[in-house]
């Protein structure tokens, strides 16, 4: 549903405003959610109203960026690769509207199109350290939705930062599909499971709604998860090691304050040095988390040293995305 | 180390709410009466019994609504094409529809979220053996129901207005009664399937969750041939040639080609069981 | 519940001016109809006459507009067929009314059946068919499947079916329609001793002769209305036809022969499944008749030879020219026309309408030009054949499922007679229609025939038989059995070649 | 006599239908405390006013495009339930054509079409070899097969055709100039004129050609159109060929119009298949009412999408009332059931 924010709209009548178009429905997408919690925290601090359109296809997508571009608001932010194209193409056509892309970029660059995009990689090889710190079987793995790039980010570098800390480390990765791999969390569950049955007892889930299924799953074997985006450990507490968390929310501020400030067409990159990537387990707060890791300072203390070696450049990690 | 236990077991899972529905499918076409509405009615009986477990917190209860529920939906069916003769193909085609948006509608009216509604606190189906109860029950509905349509009166009556609705009527039989209870029972199996799906297979809602299964299970009435164990057989050969793509992708298969492998399995059995009847002579008139 | 069994004589079934419309039709108007213990009544009519709408009420299929329904001198009202069943009442629809992949025995007692712990039980089930077949000489396998059964034992399932639920009255719609003479014979004699028990049958019928041979009294409906009522033994052919159509019908036609040609359709050594080794040959201006009881390969034939079967063994030749694997719409275009024996499932859609059915076939060639049907061309068309054939129908533009019977047989024969073609092959081209359409289809046959072109027939009604053909082939089991001038093919001679022992010599 | 169909058709089972649909809707509406005339004017308003027409019209060209290609075999009593996977070849073969025909821009869009028309209606062939030469029922055939399609798609797009480093599943864009026209500035191009002409000539076959009325016939009563000597097996491929022709020509319009490549899921996500197959079967596949149909779903779409962005109503609502017509209407709607054998027969019986 369209989120108006009627008490700012009243406010702000001739203030600024912003509209916020997701490729997917909101739903319990905990990445769409914080970027749906930034463009309402940026119309707070600029006094402006707010919109967010939700598309569920690329039909869907084009339809609603091009109603957030006929409506002319401040800034149009965009969330998710799949903009890439037609944030290109609306641009070029209008000139004067100021676009932040998040999670993506246009491959040309425009004077009116901001970036802001992530190194997951970065965090997920955090994750997976502490997973191969953690594992006794010495066989970790990930369940990820699609064969993608984008979701190879979430168990290439996750296998790598487990045999950063343990060489001999197995590694090995599921992938949901299906005809619905989104959503289709009893297939995750069992993707999980046929690595739970070969002894694999550490898994990353970057299943999308099906990471319920994956914790569901790791919790029946007495294994142990990482989840994405939030903290996903209430959800399944004592099964949730920790979660790779993404700050869409900072990215969507910053990057609107940017706009308005006047600095547009670059892009900014956010990980672990900026804080827009990070793990609960190194944020404030990890008591109460209920994540696994709160009961493992000593691994904790090991995985907060190659946080620091990467934000300092000394340990660089590959980006599966970026080949 | 392929077939192992953990494969079959696997299969049984993936199984079990594909067979309760192809059951219920199955009775309906032995009756006349062609059932896609399986997957809608599977949905439904998936957001219903996450919803009365959630708010009861007995899932027992969750299965009962589950098997209400979606027998009531499978009424417009058998109003739309029994009592109104309108067309089944559509008729199941519409509440395919209708059950995606009334459960994601419902969703964000009673719990307010979208997507998915899950909580550590909603509480499932017990396992007894690795199993749900209800896997052990779509078990003995096959036999049940293989038992009920060769030798139960009802069966063979049941036969008989599949077969010729009009010869049934002569008989005092009314073709409707029939129709209506198993368009029902498809309903009451559906409902169980989806229970099975939402509190066994995993404890969450997910919109659009059963992701294709009630046309599997459409596809397993046919290449079972409507009979009980021929949808047993059909569901299970589908079931172990899901889980055994999951094994593929293990060895490093791609994952579309382990996506494509249970219908293209199923396809081959189709040529092959056809196979036979093709090489009969042809029935002539008939 | 059981009324006590009246005494013979007594009148076991009485209609009381029923009254039935159905929208522009008034099927029955004011029917009185009464029917005594242990007789065999028959009603007679012309299609549409109202016979079966008559016995629809009495059976409790349709509800009367007025009038009144007494069994045993009882007013009744039966909700459904069930009631009329419970009342001891059965009924043997014109279309068997059976299932197909079910066995005799589950036929028999579908509905009523014989139970143990709540399941059929089959061997009481069985039992039960044999010791009823053995009472009443109706000898059938319990076992097999209905679908596979010929027509004659098909309708011993559904005789035994009404006995095995104690039917008294016993209704049938033209039970002989398809019956060849030897078993309508049989099916008489059954029913003769299914009288002499004391039981009753009503018969609806066409046929003058089984009336004649087989009835104690006959009731003529005209129009809806009663417009006879006779005694069979007092009462003559001629009299019965002039109250059914309203005029006088000269019955037993004879006519004048036909003068063979050239050979149009020539077969030689012709197999296909359940056919062998079939020769024959057809001639222009002549009429070859094929007899045989129904299924030792008379349609088999048929179907190979219209090109919707693929022959697998011999030749066949059409004016010359070899046609034995060509497709049927090839055979069509060399000049082959065909009515086939089922007028609803094949030889028309239903639910199209007149116009468009009357187009089939001619849609490629006369009605269209380079592809292209236009409608006005489809319904000129179909306007001429309306009004050559007598095709009665509201107009063009109604489904071809609102004509009756006969006139749908009309439309299907005009449709074919009109291709011109050399020959026609034709089934069963009278089956379940009335005396006044019968001699309307036989005119035109015989007229095609004059005109030079080349019938082959499929009948198995004898009369039409040896009334139309030139020549008499009898099949049986898939073979040309025997083969007669029209002088030589009386009814005893073909009734024994179609039984499988032709009595004089053949060529 | 197309005339009184027409008039027929529109006055009584549609209107009461849609009627009946909004009736329900607003219920819904007023139980979820908004307002149904509100609602109902945001759905029009988005997709027939200025800003939507162009969306509608888009969403159109997919949705008449798919619904023309399901009603062709339906009109003759056979259900292609593969639409998705010949949609998705269709696609993918227009995008390989267009990566690497030597062509001028302009023939490359010309072969890209008609690379895109074949491939779907050399898959939807497959099917009906499946059930000529196999026996398998096409029903089942079709949809089979379209899991296998749509992941050969996937695998291509993914890994030999892939954009390299993109994020997102999906072939490399187009050479400049490999697209067809748009109107003006808006997402409508020369793609739905195809389509339209493409019903134009569906509509010509059916009412005025000999073969038009075969495939009448033959879905009124098959035995009979083959005692007639229509050819059965013959009938289905053509008439497979041209439905998968018609949904591979759907998505190499996809391909061809903007993003310019093959984006996995881009074609099937939005459910075309579907909502075509709904308005084929709707309108018994009659030519004007598929056209009809398949354009009240596309404004259904469109302004669902629209009322959710200016009310605060959920778009399932639009989903839930399309169904609700559906619904209405398949209970009042008699159609030539040929899918099964036993059915058909029955009823033939009369
Ligand atoms: N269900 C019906 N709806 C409308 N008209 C009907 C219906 N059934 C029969 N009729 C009409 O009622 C009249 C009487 O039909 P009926 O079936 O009783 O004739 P019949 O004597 O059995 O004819 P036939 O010898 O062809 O079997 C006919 O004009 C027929 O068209
Ligand atoms: N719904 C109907 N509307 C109009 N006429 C009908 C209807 N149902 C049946 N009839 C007509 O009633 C008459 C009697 O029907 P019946 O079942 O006896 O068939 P019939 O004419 O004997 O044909 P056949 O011998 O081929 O079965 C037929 O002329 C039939 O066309
Ligand atoms: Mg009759
Ligand atoms: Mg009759």
């Amino acid at each position: 549903a369209a989120k108006n924010d009627a008490s700012d709209s009243a406010s702000g009548a001739g203030g600024t405003s912003f509209t916020l178009v997701t490729p997917d429905a909101v739903g319990q997408n905990e990445f769409l959610k914080l970027a749906v919690t930034g463009v309402k925290e940026a119309a707070k601090q600029h006094d402006g109203t707010q919109k967010v359109y939700e598309s569920t296809d690329t039909a869907s997508q084009q339809q609603n960026v091009q109603a957030a571009v006929d409506a002319k608001p401040d800034v149009i932010v965009l969330v998710g690769f799949e903009f890439a194209d037609i944030v290109a193409q609306q641009a070029q056509k209008n000139p004067k509207q100021q676009f932040l892309i998040v999670d993506a970029c246009t491959t040309k660059t425009f004077e009116n199109v901001s970036c802001a995009v992530f190194r997951e990689h970065e965090g997920v090889y955090l994750a997976g350290a502490e997973a191969g710190l953690l594992s006794k079987s010495g066989k970790v793995g990930a369940v990820d939705v699609l064969d993608t790039p984008q979701f190879r980010r979430y168990s290439d570098p996750f296998a790598a930062g487990a045999k950063q800390v343990a060489a001999k480390t197995e590694t090995s990765t599921r992938f949901v599909g299906g005809q619905s791999p989104f959503d289709d969390s009893a297939r995750a569950k069992e993707q999980a499971n046929t690595l739970l049955a070969k002894g694999y007892d550490q898994i990353m889930a970057a299943a999308a709604a099906g990471n319920y299924g994956v914790f569901e799953a790791a919790k029946a074997k007495g294994a142990f998860a990482y989840g994405v985006d939030v903290n996903q450990c209430p959800s399944a507490p004592g099964t949730v090691v920790d979660n790779v968390v993404k700050r869409t929310d900072i990215a969507v501020e910053k990057g609107i304050e940017a706009v308005l400030g006047g600095t547009t067409g670059t892009t900014v990159s956010y990980g672990l040095k900026e804080g827009g990537i990070s793990l609960t387990g190194l944020e404030a707060g990890v008591d109460s988390s209920k994540c696994v890791i709160a009961d493992h300072k000593d691994v904790l203390t090991k995985v907060k040293a190659l946080r620091d070696q990467i934000v300092s450049g000394e340990l660089k990690v590959d980006d599966p995305a970026a080949s | 180390m392929f077939l192992d236990s953990d494969l079959l077991m696997s299969a049984l899972r993936a199984l079990t709410p594909i067979l309760l529905a192809a059951l219920g499918g199955a009775l309906c076409e032995r009756a006349g009466v062609f059932n896609i509405g399986l997957e809608g009615m599977m949905l439904l009986g998936c957001f219903t019994s996450v919803a009365t477990s959630w708010f009861t917190g007995s899932p027992w209860l969750g299965v009962l609504a589950a098997a209400l529920a979606a027998a009531a939906y499978s009424l417009i069916l058998a109003v739309g094409a029994v009592t109104l003769r309108g067309d089944a193909v559509v008729l199941g085609i519409a509440m395919n529809l209708l059950a995606v948006g009334l459960t994601s509608f419902l969703l964000r009216t009673v719990f307010g979220v979208q997507g998915t509604f899950d909580d550590p606190s909603l509480a499932g189906l017990p396992l007894v053996g690795g199993f749900t109860p209800l896997a052990y029950l779509s078990w003995i509905a096959v036999a049940v129901a293989a038992v009920l349509l060769s030798r139960h009166v009802w069966g063979l009556r049941l036969r008989g207005v599949g077969e010729a609705p009009d010869a049934a009527a002569t008989l005092g039989v009314r073709p409707a009664a029939y129709q209506y209870g198993v368009i029902l029972l498809s309903g009451v199996l559906c409902g169980l399937a989806g229970a099975q799906l939402a509190l066994g297979n995993v404890t969450l809602f997910t919109e659009n969750m059963t992701a294709g299964r009630g046309w599997i299970a459409v596809v397993a009435v046919m290449l079972g041939r409507a009979a009980p164990l021929g949808v047993l057989f059909a569901a299970l050969l589908f079931g172990l040639a899901e889980a055994a793509g999951f094994r593929l992708q293990g060895l490093g298969l791609p994952q579309q080609a382990t996506d494509a492998a249970p219908y293209v399995v199923t396809l081959g059995a189709l040529f092959l069981t056809t196979a036979r009847r093709r090489r009969r002579p042809s029935g002539a008139r008939s | 519940m059981t009324p006590p069994r009246a005494e013979a004589g007594g009148v076991a079934v009485e209609l009381r001016g029923i009254t039935k419309r159905f929208p522009g039709t008034l099927a029955n108007d004011a029917v009185d109809l009464t029917v005594r213990h242990g007789e065999i009544h028959a009603l007679m009519g012309e299609n549409g006459a109202g016979k079966s709408t008559l016995m629809s009420v009495l059976y409790g299929m349709e509800r009367p507009d007025a009038g009144t329904v007494l069994i045993d001198g009882r007013e009744v009202r039966f909700a459904s067929p069930g009631d009329a069943m419970a009342a001891g009442l059965g009924m043997v629809h014109q279309s068997f009314k059976l299932f197909d992949s079910l066995t005799v025995a589950e036929n028999v007692v579908y509905a009523a059946e014989p139970r143990r712990f709540g399941l059929v039980d089959r061997a009481a089930a069985r039992s039960r068919v044999r010791e009823l077949a053995e009472e009443h000489g109706l000898a059938v396998d319990p076992d097999a499947r209905v679908g596979g059964l010929p027509v004659g034992l098909r309708q011993r399932v559904e005789i035994l079916k009404l006995l095995h639920r104690g039917a008294r009255t016993l209704i049938l719609d033209e039970p002989t329609a398809v019956l060849t003479p030897a078993e309508a014979d049989a099916l008489f004699d059954v029913l003769k001793s299914l009288a002499a028990q004391g039981r009753t049958v009503i018969l609806v019928t066409h046929k003058l002769r089984e009336v004649l041979a087989g009835s104690d009294r006959v009731t003529v409906l005209r129009d809806g209305r009663v417009v006879a009522r006779l005694v069979t033994a007092d009462t003559t052919a001629d009299e019965i036809a002039a109250s059914m159509t309203g005029r006088a019908v000269e019955l037993d036609r004879v006519h004048a022969p036909g003068t063979p040609g050239a050979a149009v359709l020539r077969v030689t050594g012709l197999g296909t499944a359940s056919v062998h080794d079939v020769d024959l040959t057809v001639h222009a201006g002549e009429i070859v008749g094929i007899a045989g009881v129904a299924g030792n390969g008379q349609s088999e034939l048929v179907e190979a030879l219209a090109g919707l079967r693929p022959v697998t063994a011999g030749q066949v030749t059409l004016a010359g020219e070899n046609i034995t694997h060509a497709s049927a719409t090839e055979r069509r275009a060399r000049g082959l026309a065909y009515v086939p024996e089922d007028r609803h499932a094949v030889g028309t859609a239903p639910a199209a309408t007149v116009a468009d059915n009357l187009a089939m076939g001619h849609h490629r060639t006369s009605l269209s030009s380079r592809g292209l049907l236009p409608p006005a061309a489809v319904r000129a068309h179909a306007r001429r054949l309306v009004e050559r054939f007598g095709i009665r129908a509201a107009s063009t533009d109604v489904p071809a499922s609102a004509l009756s019977g006969g006139n749908l047989q009309k439309l299907l024969i005009g449709r074919e007679l009109a291709h011109d073609a050399p020959l026609l092959l034709v089934e069963q081209p009278t089956r379940g229609v009335d005396i006044g359409a019968i001699q309307n289809i036989h005119d035109q046959l015989i007229a095609y025939r004059d005109a030079g072109h080349a019938v082959l027939l499929v009948s198995a009604e004898l009369s039409e038989i040896r009334g139309l053909a030139d020549r008499v082939l009898v099949m049986y089991e898939g073979r040309i059995a025997a083969s007669y001038t029209k002088d030589e093919a009386d009814e005893r001679t073909l009734g024994l070649a179609m039984a499988g022992a032709p009595a004089e010599a053949t060529h | 006599m197309t005339r009184t169909r027409i008039s027929g058709a529109l006055r009584s089972p549609l209107t009461f239908s849609v009627l009946a649909g909004l009736l329900i809707g607003a219920l819904f509406l007023l139980g979820t405390g908004a307002d149904p005339f509100t609602a109902y004017g945001a759905v029009l308003t988005g997709a027939l006013g200025g800003d939507g027409i162009g969306a509608t019209l888009t969403t159109s060209t997919s949705v008449l495009g798919l619904a023309l290609a399901l009603a062709v075999p339906l009109r003759a009593g056979l259900i292609n339930l593969g639409g998705d996977g010949q949609l998705v070849l269709g696609g993918i073969t227009a995008a390989v054509t267009g990566l690497y025909s030597p062509l001028p821009a302009p023939l490359t869009v010309v072969l890209a079409l008609l690379a895109g028309m074949a491939a779907g209606a050399g898959y939807a062939v497959l099917a009906a070899l499946c059930e000529n030469h196999l026996g398998v029922p096409l029903l089942v055939s079709s949809l089979l097969l379209s899991y296998p399609a749509v992941s050969l798609a996937s695998y291509l797009a993914r890994y030999p055709l892939k954009e390299p480093g993109s994020s997102l599943p999906q072939t490399r864009a187009l050479p400049e100039g490999v697209a067809l026209p748009a109107f003006g500035d808006s997402t409508v191009t020369l793609g739905l004129v195809l389509v339209v002409l493409a019903a134009a000539a569906y509509w010509f076959t059916d009412r005025r050609t000999a073969l038009g009325y075969e495939i009448r016939m033959t879905g009124l009563n098959s035995r009979f159109s083959a005692y007639a000597g229509v050819e059965r097996r013959g009938l289905t491929l053509k008439l497979m060929s041209v439905s998968g022709g018609l949904a591979g020509l759907v998505g190499a319009i996809g391909v061809l119009s903007f993003p310019y490549r093959f984006v996995d899921g881009s074609l099937t996500g939005p459910g075309y298949t579907w909502t075509g197959l709904t308005a084929a079967l709707l309108a018994g596949a009659a030519p004007l009412g598929t056209v009809v149909a398949a354009f009240f779903f596309a404004v259904l779409q469109v302004g669902g999408l629209a009322m959710e962005r200016t009310t605060e109503v959920p778009r399932e609502l639009t989903q839930v009332l399309q169904a609700i017509v559906i619904v209405f209407l398949a209970a009042r709607l008699r159609f030539p059931s040929r899918w099964f054998h036993r059915r058909s027969r029955e009823s033939e019986a009369v």
